[in-house]
């Protein structure tokens, strides 16, 4: 049963809030100012909980079930962080009051920096970015002013691994630097003869995502930081990944030079439907001055300590305004501390044994390209099968809807084909784990003995399969439009 | 599965195709083109005027979920362009040779379309691909 | 581990089923000297610990909430209905992902349809996308569109400086690698300044209304500088706070090409600066050039209405190095807030809250004009307004927290230097007749020297 | 004053000015434009003599550099240097440095402007105060002389032994022999070419310096002045003290923070002032920039901008290997991006001008 627009639900006169009424004297505003009239929906407030109370039940979310949405690490997110983020003393302060005002919020966000830069082996850390995407042009952005400071403006190409996240080119052309596709070799690592043949003094860095999209572990690692740093370049790593490094080993020890963090992936803070965020960023020393500011510095005075703001001296400027998504910090931290050093290797440890656990036991019936190896937290299979010619990646997702799960990333990456990439993450049971497997065993025998099923599917969703070619050739993208 | 082939016009190994007429030359993209880009749903097309280079990208093709650039087989000048594209992009998937065609433009190097594939050729290159 | 469920034994049945003996087996693609280093952090803290420790850090902060607050300068501390944070709070909403499966996130996607028809409505423009990270990136994403539009063949970007200056920040930080031509706001200029530095190798006039010293650009100017910018086949973006526009004249109708502005007003908490939501609104024509997720109307098989994201042959994952910009997602949350929020107050309500500011801010202005060694610029403002004080702003903010546990305003100097002394007042609806009392009677105190 | 081999220059012919109270050859028969030329294809040999040599030895050296420069000292390795900066209290520049780690952490050594010398000694001497450091003038006792260029390795290899130049990277230091005579040896310059600052001793340089000018003959080596050093630094984008930096500038306004900051790790003078300069937006910034239609910016021109004056020239130049006329100079910082567009009021003309990025050139013969 579809939800009406709220415009539609929409009678004149009613409200859904009460203003006070105004308690100084007025003073008029001038008619050349006012606008005419303003079209916004006009409900009482139950009606208006209601509209929205209805849409959410055509939702699935994390805490509905199963989330494998490769790349997007979808665990559970603790409540507790939400109780942190929505205390008056977080949620009340404004962003310009002065720092002697908020030293609990600086001492906060100071802390964070400390523990994101020990968790990935970083000298600096700017929470400033608000998601991974913003994260990677602050990275690039800072490799760009790093060699333009150091008298090497002609750096300006970036490789980048054919398996890479497209957001990787799409930043770098943002940041005025060219794009290098790197292929991978047969067993999903950088091709370190490719790599090779590319590197001279006009490589400005290779982003790197490792684990890659593929859900494995560089097994060159080491080489191919060497060889970029051995031809003046550097390294930027896309910690969209990190869920599998908690605790495992630090990026910034091996030879990574700057890299995001997607506290909304690995520190559990809620998706929120798209957003918000944050893409906190690590840098080595080398690059730690170039970090969009202010960061908060401790400093020192008479033996008790105060926070203050710091620009980095060559700040590339700022990413946003004001601090960063200070609400999705708070929670982040608050998940940091609950778990503490065991806590976060044990996150990594049981992500990459859930992984595991799936692609051994689906295997069998859905073709793993690199099933061969160990995965990370993630591994990619194949929604084909040679006995259902007509069945596609898409069929198998849209089924897995009925089945009570939501199906894993489709079509990415795109170096595999037919893909659907599974990342289970640490915080779903073996029971959870071993339905998931019978759906997915499920549909592989439907796919055969009865297509249409897959076809058709999803049944039981709130709506069918949506027309997207209609979408985008009637475009109408507010409501009333005819 | 079968492409149609339109036999009186010359094609690209990007899968475009000409139809010579006189000084003039008319352009599209390909059966094989347009079934592998799936539903257009907007054509981006050059203003009347712009030059055209052979080999080079001279338009975008949207579908859903791809956006295809178009690369001019021959050089020229833009003289006229399938306006109907505007309202009907699903044209060039429909009608690929016909209704769906894309540009019409004078050719500055009227030689360069012998370079180009005929039918028979092009069925063979579309096996190799 | 409470957040994690796997038992030793269920640990044995998975390790036997992959057919490693450990799960630090599964780890041997990780260099051996780097594998499982120590991490210097606190010890887990059990939840009652953790909130006792984050409590006490909250405590350390003066709350907005619990002492008068006459600062804004682009956040601003405004009533949010109980309803907003209810349905935020709903996790189908908060812990679903970007809508990439429509079938089952028709949830998310109605309610940014919503949202996208709300903001185009409130701005006077004809589509709005999901939102961008907040209102200094959405500024800067309106240059990049401008830029595509002009084919990247235009290479000057005219900015006001009455534009929020950490927004105008943003704009130089995202373009620094294009070696484009940013200029306008090295003075304070006229509109018909701006025009005349507009040229026909100009992308786009970037000013906002009303503007970072709380001045409102009348309709009749802005549609003239409309008139000159689009004369030279450029772009008008222009940067306002939504809340004013409860009563003001859009943008849209005076002819702004884009309207972007910081969302938080609409019932976004000020939170120390974010989560905020960037609202992104713009003219139908370029909606090829836009940047950021949009909700699309269309059916399903069944011809039942349904809502996905559309014209996504923009964006990174498909044109990859061409896209119109590298995001991925949206602030969406904060968009259904903000849909909440307007849908709260409505038409009359959201007109009422900005009346209120209008009022209040005046009030306060008049009494502060009686106080000597205090002047107010004269100007046509909305809520907020320069004042001049009779010592630097950051002493006398000092003495106001101090002596009279106040939050006082912005000091312009920080990014003015030429505007010694001023301190940029803000009252919204949430300054009572007795705060601003309180306030101006401190001020006159603070001012002695 | 003279350096040791001011005889030599007067002998040949060398045009002779004052420089910071130094008669230095400024160019040579062979003009400024060659001597620049030669140095980007070949090799050029600087007497640089007038450079100050200050030793800091003894067991608080770390500590006193620590308190008294810019840098990290403890990041520079033995046998290695490092760029620096003395700064004032208020984070303008005293002198732009360059820190020498020999071999040993008690015995370090600062080479610094030749007009700061004074200053520099007088004012380290003043801070030296409870450290157990002894600051020695080594001006009398040694020449410094700088052989720069892409030949320059294959002209002093033959010269030094079995050191095997090939094995040093850039800011390297080594004691060793050049033609018999014990030297201390540098891979670092102020050309933007590769090439080495040469310590040898005050007694018997002329011979040496002959004998470089030798060994180099066949490899169209030729001794070069004052002015082709300036126009080669100037390329790079070098900073030279009195024209981009001096007490009243600071190193973020002119971009070297990188260079010769570190913030972390020392509490050193200026710092404090440093961080309050990066906090509140610079009053100026230093940019590099191209004349569109030509003209020769110099130091102290006005640069405007829609009428308004926007900053000031530090240096220009006609630039022989990229055939622009080139400048620096400070402006607002709302102006300092590549790509902005200036004017330099030229003797009342304004002459169209855009921001670039700097340096102006990069040696290819780096790698």
């Amino acid at each position: 049963m579809p939800e009406p627009l709220i415009f539609e639900k929409s009678r004149p006169g009613r409200e859904g809030a009460t203003v006070p009424a105004c308690d100084v004297p007025e003073t008029a505003i001038p008619p050349a100012l006012c606008r005419s009239r303003l079209d916004l929906p006009e409900l009482a407030e139950g009606d208006i909980v209601r509209h929205y109370v209805r849409l959410s039940h055509m939702n699935y979310s994390v805490d509905t079930g199963l989330y494998p949405l490769g790349s997007c690490t979808m665990k559970y997110n603790p409540k507790v962080n939400e109780v942190a983020a929505r205390m008056a003393g977080f949620s009340q302060l404004h962003p310009l009051q002065d720092p002697a005002t908020v030293q609990g919020a600086l001492e906060l966000l100071h802390r964070l920096q400390g523990m994101i830069g020990e968790i990935g082996g970083f000298e600096a850390v700017s929470l400033q970015p608000s998601a991974g995407a913003h994260g990677e042009l602050t990275g690039i952005l800072v490799m760009r002013a790093y060699h333009l400071s150091r008298g090497e403006p002609q750096r300006t190409r970036i490789l980048v691994p054919d398996s890479a996240h497209g957001t990787n080119p799409a930043t770098t052309s943002m940041a005025g630097l060219e794009v290098i596709e790197i292929p991978s070799d047969s067993r999903g690592n950088v091709d370190l003869i490719e790599l090779r043949a590319h590197l001279d003094d006009r490589v400005a860095g290779l982003m790197l995502t490792n684990p890659n999209t593929l859900g494995l572990f560089d097994e060159h690692l080491l080489e191919v930081t060497r060889l970029v740093h051995d031809a003046g370049g550097l390294v930027y790593g896309d910690g969209a990944n990190f869920n599998a490094l908690l605790g495992v080993a630090k990026p910034g020890q091996m030879g990574i030079d700057i890299m995001h963090f997607n506290l909304h992936k690995t520190f559990s803070t809620p998706h929120g439907g798209g957003g918000p965020g944050s893409g906190a960023v690590g840098a080595s020393a080398e690059l730690a001055e170039f970090l969009p500011g202010p960061v908060v510095a401790r400093v020192e005075e008479a033996g008790n300590a105060r926070y203050e703001w710091r620009v980095p001296l060559q700040s590339i400027g700022r990413m946003k305004s004001f601090h960063g998504n200070f609400g999705v910090l708070v929670r982040a931290y608050t998940y940091i501390r609950m778990l503490g050093p065991e806590g976060l290797r044990a996150v990594a440890e049981n992500a990459v044994l859930n992984a595991n656990y799936l692609q051994a036991r689906l295997k069998d019936v859905y073709p793993i390209p690199h099933g061969d190896r160990t995965c990370m937290h993630e591994f990619v299979a194949q929604g084909s099968f040679s006995a259902a010619p007509g069945i596609r990646a898409l069929d198998v997702s849209k089924r897995l809807i009925d089945l009570g799960f939501h199906p894993p990333t489709n079509y990415f990456p795109l170096i595999v084909h037919e893909a659907l990439m599974i990342e289970p993450t640490e915080t779903e049971s073996i029971e959870t784990l071993d339905s998931f497997v019978q759906a997915m065993r499920t549909i592989a025998r439907e796919a055969v003995e009865s297509p249409e099923l897959l076809r058709d599917a999803p049944h039981s969703s709130p709506v069918k399969r949506l027309d997207e070619v209609k979408a985008a050739k009637e475009l109408k993208v507010t409501a009333g439009e005819t | 599965m079968e492409y149609r082939v339109d036999e009186k016009v010359r094609y690209a190994k990007t899968h475009e195709w000409v139809r010579i007429e006189g000084a003039e030359a008319v352009i599209g993209i390909s059966d094989h083109a347009q079934d592998k880009l799936s539903d257009v749903v907007f054509v981006e097309l050059p203003a009347v005027g712009a030059t055209l280079v052979a080999g080079n990208s001279c338009m975008v093709i949207e579908s859903v979920k791809a956006a295809e650039e178009v690369f001019a087989p021959v050089t020229g000048i833009v003289t006229g362009r399938n306006e109907k594209l505007d309202k009907n992009p699903e044209l060039v998937n429909k009608d690929p040779f016909g209704e769906g065609w894309l540009l019409r433009v004078k050719l500055s190097k009227p030689a360069e379309a012998e370079g180009l594939m005929d039918p028979g050729a092009y069925r063979k290159f579309m096996e190799t691909v | 581990m409470s957040f994690i469920p796997n038992t030793p034994e269920d640990r044995a049945r998975m390790l036997a089923a992959i057919g490693v003996p450990s799960v630090a087996d599964l780890f041997t693609d990780v260099p051996a000297e780097h594998r499982f280093p120590s991490l210097d952090l606190p010890a887990p803290a059990a939840e009652q610990d953790a909130l006792r420790e984050l409590d006490a850090l909250a405590a350390r902060n003066t709350e907005c909430a619990h002492a008068p607050c006459f600062l804004g300068a682009g956040a601003y501390h405004h009533f949010i209905p109980s309803v907003v944070d209810f349905v935020l709070s709903r996790s189908e909403f908060s812990t679903a992902y970007t809508p990439y499966q429509p079938e089952i996130s028709q949830g998310t996607l109605q309610a940014i349809f919503e949202y996208q028809s709300m903001i185009a409505r409130l701005t006077g423009m004809e589509v709005s996308n999901a939102s961008h990270y907040d209102g200094a990136t959405a500024a800067a994403e309106a240059v990049v569109m401008a830029l595509n539009v002009a084919q990247r063949q235009r290479r000057r970007v005219v900015l006001s400086a009455g534009v929020h200056p950490q927004y105008r920040a943003v704009v130089r930080t995202y373009l620094q690698g294009m070696g484009l031509d940013l200029c306008g706001d090295e003075t304070d200029r006229s509109l018909e300044d701006l025009g005349g530095l507009c040229d026909d190798s100009t992308a786009c006039v970037v000013v906002q209304s009303p503007d970072f010293f709380g001045r409102i650009v009348p309709p009749d100017s802005l549609a003239r500088l409309a008139q000159s910018v689009h004369a030279c086949g450029a772009l008008l973006v222009v940067a306002a706070n939504p809340v004013p526009l409860g009563v003001l004249v859009p943008p849209g109708e005076a002819g702004a090409d884009v309207v972007v502005g910081e969302g938080q007003g609409l019932g976004i908490a000020p939170s120390f600066g974010g989560p905020y939501l960037g609202y992104f609104a713009f003219r139908r024509e370029n909606v090829r050039k836009s940047s950021g997720r949009i909700a699309g109307e269309t059916v399903d098989r069944a011809g039942t209405r349904g809502y996905v994201f559309t014209l996504s042959t923009r964006e990174q994952h498909i044109r990859r190095e061409k896209a119109t910009s590298n995001i991925c997602t949206n602030q969406s949350l904060l968009a259904l807030g903000a849909a909440v929020y307007m849908t709260c107050l409505g038409p009359r309500g959201l007109r009422r809250v900005a009346e209120l500011c209008w009022h209040k801010a005046h009030y306060a202005a008049a009494r502060i004009a009686s106080i000597p060694g205090y002047a107010v610029e004269e100007c046509e403002f909305f809520h907020e307004f320069a004042m001049k004080c009779p010592v630097p702003v950051d002493v006398a903010n000092k003495r106001l927290h101090e002596r009279f546990g106040i939050i006082g305003g912005y000091n312009l100097a920080a990014d003015y230097p030429d505007r010694k002394n001023t301190m940029l007042v803000c009252c919204t609806e949430m300054n009572s007749r007795a705060e601003i009392d309180f306030f101006t009677d401190a001020l006159k105190e603070v001012g002695r020297a | 004053m003279e350096t040791k081999l001011h005889g030599w220059h007067v002998a040949n012919a060398a045009r002779m000015v004052d420089f910071g109270g130094w008669d230095m050859p400024v160019q040579y028969a062979t003009g400024p434009r060659e001597e620049h030329v030669r140095v980007r294809e070949a090799a050029g040999l600087f007497d640089i003599d007038h450079m100050g040599r200050l030793s800091i030895t003894g067991p608080g050296a770390v500590d006193f550099l620590q308190r008294v420069q810019t840098w990290d000292v403890t990041r520079i390795a033995p046998g290695r240097a490092h760029y620096s900066m003395l700064l004032n209290e208020s984070g303008g520049v005293m002198d732009d440095i360059f820190v020498y780690h020999r071999n040993d952490p008690r015995a370090w050594l600062l080479v610094v402007n030749a007009s700061n010398t004074r200053k520099d000694t007088a004012w380290l001497k003043e801070n030296a105060a409870g450290y157990e450091v002894t600051i020695r003038d080594l001006g009398a006792d040694t020449c410094l002389v700088a052989l720069q260029g892409p030949e320059a390795k294959a002209i002093l290899q033959p010269l030094v032994g079995d050191t095997d130049l090939s094995t040093l990277g850039f800011h390297h230091v080594v004691e060793c022999s050049v033609s018999g005579s014990p030297s201390t040896l540098c891979t670092s310059g102020y050309t933007g070419e590769p090439g080495y600052e040469i310590l040898l001793p005050a007694k018997g340089c002329e011979t040496l310096w002959n004998g470089l000018l030798k060994a180099g003959e066949s490899r169209r080596l030729i001794p070069c002045g004052l002015g082709a050093r300036d126009s080669l630094r100037a390329e790079a984008c070098l900073p030279l003290y009195g024209n981009e930096i001096d007490e009243e500038t600071d190193p973020v306004s002119a971009g070297l923070a990188r260079a010769a900051v570190r913030l972390e790790g020392h509490d050193f003078i200026g710092r404090k002032a440093l961080a309050a300069i990066a906090l509140s937006h610079a009053r100026r910034l230093l940019v590099g920039f191209e004349m569109r239609d030509g003209g020769v910016p110099r130091h102290g021109y006005t640069i405007v901008r829609d009428g308004r004056t926007v900053g000031k020239v530090t240096t220009g130049l006609f630039s022989p290997t990229t055939g622009k006329y080139l400048g620096m100079g400070y402006v607002e910082p709302l102006l300092a991006a590549p790509g902005n567009e200036i004017e330099i009021v030229i003797r009342d003309a304004r002459k169209p001008a855009r921001i670039v990025e700097r340096p102006f050139y990069t040696s290819p013969h780096w790698r």
